[in-house]
């Protein structure tokens, strides 16, 4: 039975149980403990579970991921949370040089159920330091995985996939999404964890999008279908590995593809969403993929430019008018 | 002291109070959006600090930093427009609250990754030492992040080329919710520089001319070309870590006891020849504020009326910010390429 | 006058004329001075300029770097080696947050004069770690420049200009192409460092690839030639900015474009590049753009699997071969 | 220590001089590549420690570590079959020299990037502590990587939570061509560990029982449950940092005079009851092994034939190993994808 949660509710439920499941599991990061996490994601569970199972660290990014690598070759679930993505770029040798290689390094031979919780993206005039979006950088390691729910539903699937899963996953959530509310049923058989979902049927265009761009894509999706144009509205949900079949049997269909994406254009997640469906459905499209970005620009602090830098409704009910227009 | 400094003191000590307070306020009425993080409480530190150092010296700063900026002369009124966001801002609306900038001043940032001021700050100093100049840089640090890589590796490259750097913890006993001794192995960061052959010294952080005077001490030495320093400053924030931190983690007394020893007290004390003892501190009580000004008052140092016209000098000082930043343009999006651009200008190769 | 040099030999002279030109000039990584560089391209320096100005770092990444960064700030030119593009994974805060950031977060009122010079690629059976290759994630960084020279004179052009610049430019060499041999005129004028350059005519298909897949796409057009297949080269020389212009002129010519790179193919540079000439000839391709990459895989140190898991030139022409053919 | 124990250090001393030497051969002939950093020199270190550990304690070690999965009893051929980059080697061909691992024996690594080794020790040690388990992890590393933030992160981490690590510094007073004066502002790495409030301990790391003695205090307490401790072992590298580099900076009589106090030579010298002054190891001068072997020989302790029969069963062991790696296939390419993806096995959700 489905009820109404909020994204970090879903979370910290997840957490919950995996806890409650098994004494392998345990939580890292800064102030998840007794000050419940920046964001409320592990609220209580201190309290429940005892310092050991969820650890309180110092600011000290990149060895107390690289702790969770340590942890994790012996065979435990470490769930490290770093307290938003921009501080990863601090982490990234414990991410994609241990986490990411030494299983592999090992000769296949060591586990890694490590599980990287961090909220990505831009928030509300965080500024250029506090507005990153690293996803490109994480899909190019080979041996990780990523996924990025964009609903309280997946947020809680994903997360106990990640944790229950051996190898390295890192869970991109949004910080924009965390008081989001929607249904959650946590009785409800999960889909594989890389599996894309179709979130609204249309035969116009694709709007391939993950993360928050997906609930504005579906936005989008809605007021276009008012304007005469059915847009189809793919869900990645997990960026490496992508999903292609579902979207490409989507573009197979439309022969338009926009690709909306937070992240900055160049080299973006969407060079490669696009890149990747040029080659899987080159014959099918009408016209040249379209990708709707974030501006290669550091963030501004100034809110209505901040605003400017990324895609909002508006924008891609203007790219889906502009792509439906080309080619025919 | 003199009367003039300590006044000077005083006045800036004030101006970051107020300014402070009323960011809070404008926060409130939708202003100032972001983190915001105050520095209520700390103000002996920033104020003490840069009142002793000269205006070719170069300061490092975190994202608390408003008051560093006030102090080292950047107009309130810019430093507010910039948490408004606005096109007059010290960092032209594109840094916000956590990055003001003003290389006329050698304000160097605002800084909002824990632990970028150590490599930033070295870096100037690296310039300055390889130029044989007499300047050098301040830089400005939190308790929680003297646990970050940084700290290491920067503190031994200071050290090892005795570069001209003075390391300010501002040691508000907490990273976020984390209490000091939850975050670190040896909680007294004075006791870490060792680690690093630099010579340190703890002050009470809550008592502006105490650490004016070590950090006067410090640079002198560091001028003399001795190498690096750490000065450990014992503070306290009065609120949460930023607006969207309540605090609760702290205990009320745990609160109100630092509140009793605010260092605007102790700056005001210090103007009367008779130094209260820590016994009358912890007698005063949360009102030793009030108790305090008027023990001085009672000296003759500073009458009633003297104090109430620096305070009206000083709301009015806060109240122009205000209106100026209010009244300032937003920059545009080409503002924002020209931020981005400013550095290829005069470049022909492209 | 151009005199035959190796690659390392003219990044030598570059930093000798800089230092003796201006002394804001500075170098700094480890055992760059009294043990002359791993690669031995600071060789002689020490001695001649002394140890401020080149100067010897503990194994300190991130600081080191970031000490760059503030020495930039005020008006120095400091020229960073870390010793492997691997190790700059412990940089990237100081690159992407501080270098890349700060001139913009100042609104434009300060000088970043900071080159970071760094090896990256699959050398010889270094292993996973050691075998990285990051251009993906320096490219995604707005405020950053990348130049990726592939001979000695690119070498010598590119890092002049890097250090002259008042922008962060990473100067990305291969371990492979150190030993390189070619001709050096010092005093011919160089290109401006972003731009592409034709390094073979053809009208089959476009090659675009950069460092030392730029020589291997020559050498494999070579071959094709003898196959009667004639393969334009277009060697990127810049990843950040890339020369769309270069790049796009040749794609409407020979309407195929085989896209050559190093970097793993998930969400590589090659992704940007075939993304980006996609959108810009979509109605010229007579055929999908194609990547020819390393596999998404960890590099193994087996040397007959290393050689495997990233292009040869064998796999060039038999990649042009098949993309010739296709859409025909 | 008894004879036994004695000689099964040297066995060990031996076979990891033996080894690395004749790795250093079959790198000239083709069979190994990459980087290659031998240990001869530091064979004091490995060995005394790693003998002093329970097998159920983890080693966690460098790039330069095959002499630490010897004596952790990686049976040779299985490390020389890495270094061979075959299937049969200890990862499958897939780590090489830089990256040997061998989970049943705890040995969990080979780490290439300076500085790794620490977070993955706390991460090893934090698991145990959360089991409340008798275990330790040992974690080496060089005097270089004393200087990345790593080193002070983990260990602060290591003391706040009093995980049972032992930090065993193997301090060879090089990193690569950098002297340890020329990267630490303080180079005696053992007064680092005050920093966070870690016992430690600075011993002779060409005496092998002198590290045998201190590991085995220090495992002591760390299983007491007192904390993490830091051994510093002064050492010294006969060869160059790796095999492409000829270590033309340090000045041959510097080499020299750390070779006549070459650990071998000490260990040998230990089986008699005379231990030899500094000066006489002063005197010795460059041919100090071949005399301590004689003197010790002469007291009865290890016969000339016995020593000979130890070198022979050494040698065919190297023998062997090499045997075995050239027989040995190589790895394929679906090797490699199931060597990445082995632990997506049994996971039914893709
Ligand atoms: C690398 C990094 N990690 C985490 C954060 C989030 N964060 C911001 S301030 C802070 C606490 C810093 O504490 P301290 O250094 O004592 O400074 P204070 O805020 O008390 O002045 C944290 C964890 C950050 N900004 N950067
Ligand atoms: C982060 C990082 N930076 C640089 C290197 C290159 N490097 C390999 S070994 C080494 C020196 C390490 O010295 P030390 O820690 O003393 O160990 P030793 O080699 O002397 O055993 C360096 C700089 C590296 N592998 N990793
Ligand atoms: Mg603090
Ligand atoms: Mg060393």
């Amino acid at each position: 039975m489905a009820e109404k949660i909020r994204y970090w509710q879903a979370l910290n439920r997840a957490l919950d149980e995996l806890l409650a499941a098994d004494e392998n599991v345990f939580i890292l990061g800064e102030d998840v403990g007794l000050y419940g996490g920046s964001y409320r994601v592990t609220e209580g569970l201190y309290a429940k579970y005892g310092e050991w199972r969820v650890r309180d660290t110092p600011i000290s990014e990149d060895s107390f991921t690289g702790l969770g690598v340590g942890a994790a070759l012996m065979g435990l679930r470490p769930v490290v949370e770093i307290m938003t993505i921009n501080f990863a770029l601090l982490a990234l040798d414990a991410i994609i040089n241990l986490a990411a290689k030494v299983p592999f390094m090992a000769g296949g031979r060591l586990p890694m159920g490590l599980t990287i919780r961090t909220p990505g993206g831009v928030a509300r005039q965080l500024a250029a330091q506090h507005s990153q979006r690293l996803e490109h950088t994480l899909m190019n390691v080979p041996g990780l995985r990523i996924v990025v729910p964009s609903t309280p539903q997946d947020a809680y699937w994903q997360l106990k996939q990640a944790v229950l899963s051996d190898e390295p996953v890192v869970v991109l959530e949004h910080e924009l999404l965390y008081f989001h509310e929607g249904p959650l049923d946590p009785a409800a058989p999960p889909p594989p964890p890389h599996r894309a979902i179709v979130r609204r049927r249309g035969r116009d265009l694709t709007l391939v999008a993950y993360s928050k761009m997906a609930l504005l894509a579906q936005e989008a999706a809605e007021r276009l279908g008012e304007q005469g144009i059915e847009a189809e509205v793919v869900d990645l949900r997990s960026l490496s590995p992508i999903d292609w079949n579902t979207c490409a049997a989507s573009v197979a269909r439309t022969h338009r593809l926009l690709v909306v994406e937070e992240d900055c254009r160049f080299a973006g997640a969407g060079a490669e969403i696009a890149a990747g469906l040029t080659e899987r459905c080159f014959t099918r499209l009408e016209a040249a993929p379209m990708r709707l970005a974030g501006l290669d620009i550091p963030t501004p602090y100034n809110g209505t430019l901040e605003a400017r830098t990324i895609p909002q409704v508006d924008d891609i009910v203007a790219a889906a008018r502009k792509l439906v227009k080309e080619g025919s | 002291m003199d009367r003039d400094r300590a006044l000077a003191l005083l006045h800036d000590m004030l101006l970051g109070r107020k300014f402070e307070e009323r960011c809070a306020r404008e926060y409130m009425n939708g202003n100032i959006a972001g983190f915001l993080h105050l520095y209520p409480g700390e103000e002996a530190v920033a104020v003490g600090v840069i009142h002793a150092c000269e205006a070719s010296d170069y300061i490092v700063s975190t994202y608390r930093e408003h008051v560093h900026a006030l102090v080292r002369g950047v107009p309130a009124g810019e430093v507010m427009a910039e948490l408004f966001g606005k096109r007059t801002g010290c960092s032209r609306g594109m840094g916000g609250s956590m990055h003001l900038f003003d290389p006329e001043r050698r304000f160097m940032g605002g800084y909002a990754i824990v632990g970028e001021t150590y490599p930033v700050a070295i870096g100037l100093a690296y310039g300055i030492a390889m130029r044989n100049l007499p300047e050098a840089v301040i830089c400005f640090f939190g308790d929680g992040a003297v646990n970050q890589g940084t700290f290491h590796e920067s503190l031994n490259m200071a050290a090892l080329w005795k570069l001209p750097v003075l390391f300010v913890c501002e040691n508000n006993q907490y990273a976020i919710g984390t209490e000091v001794h939850r975050h670190s192995a040896v909680p007294e960061v004075y006791k870490r520089a060792a680690a690093y052959r630099i010579p340190t010294e703890r002050v009470d952080g809550m008592d502006v001319l105490a650490v004016h005077k070590a950090t006067e001490h410090a640079l002198r030495q560091i001028r003399a070309g001795t190498g690096p320093w750490l000065l450990e400053c014992l503070t306290y924030r009065f609120r949460g870590h930023s607006m969207a931190d309540p605090g609760h983690y702290r205990p009320p007394v745990e609160v109100k006891a630092h509140q009793r020893i605010d260092p605007l007290e102790l700056a005001l004390r210090e103007l009367s020849p008779i130094y209260p003892t820590p016994e009358q501190i912890a007698a005063a009580g949360p009102d030793a504020i009030l108790k305090l000004r008027q023990y001085c008052s009672d000296q003759g140092h500073l009458p009633d009326e003297d104090f109430r016209q620096l305070e009206a000098q000083v709301d009015a000082e806060v109240e122009a910010a205000v209106r100026f930043a209010l009244e300032s343009p937003e920059p545009s999006l080409e503002d924002a390429w020209q931020a981005l651009l400013a550095n290829r200008r005069g470049e022909t190769l492209l």
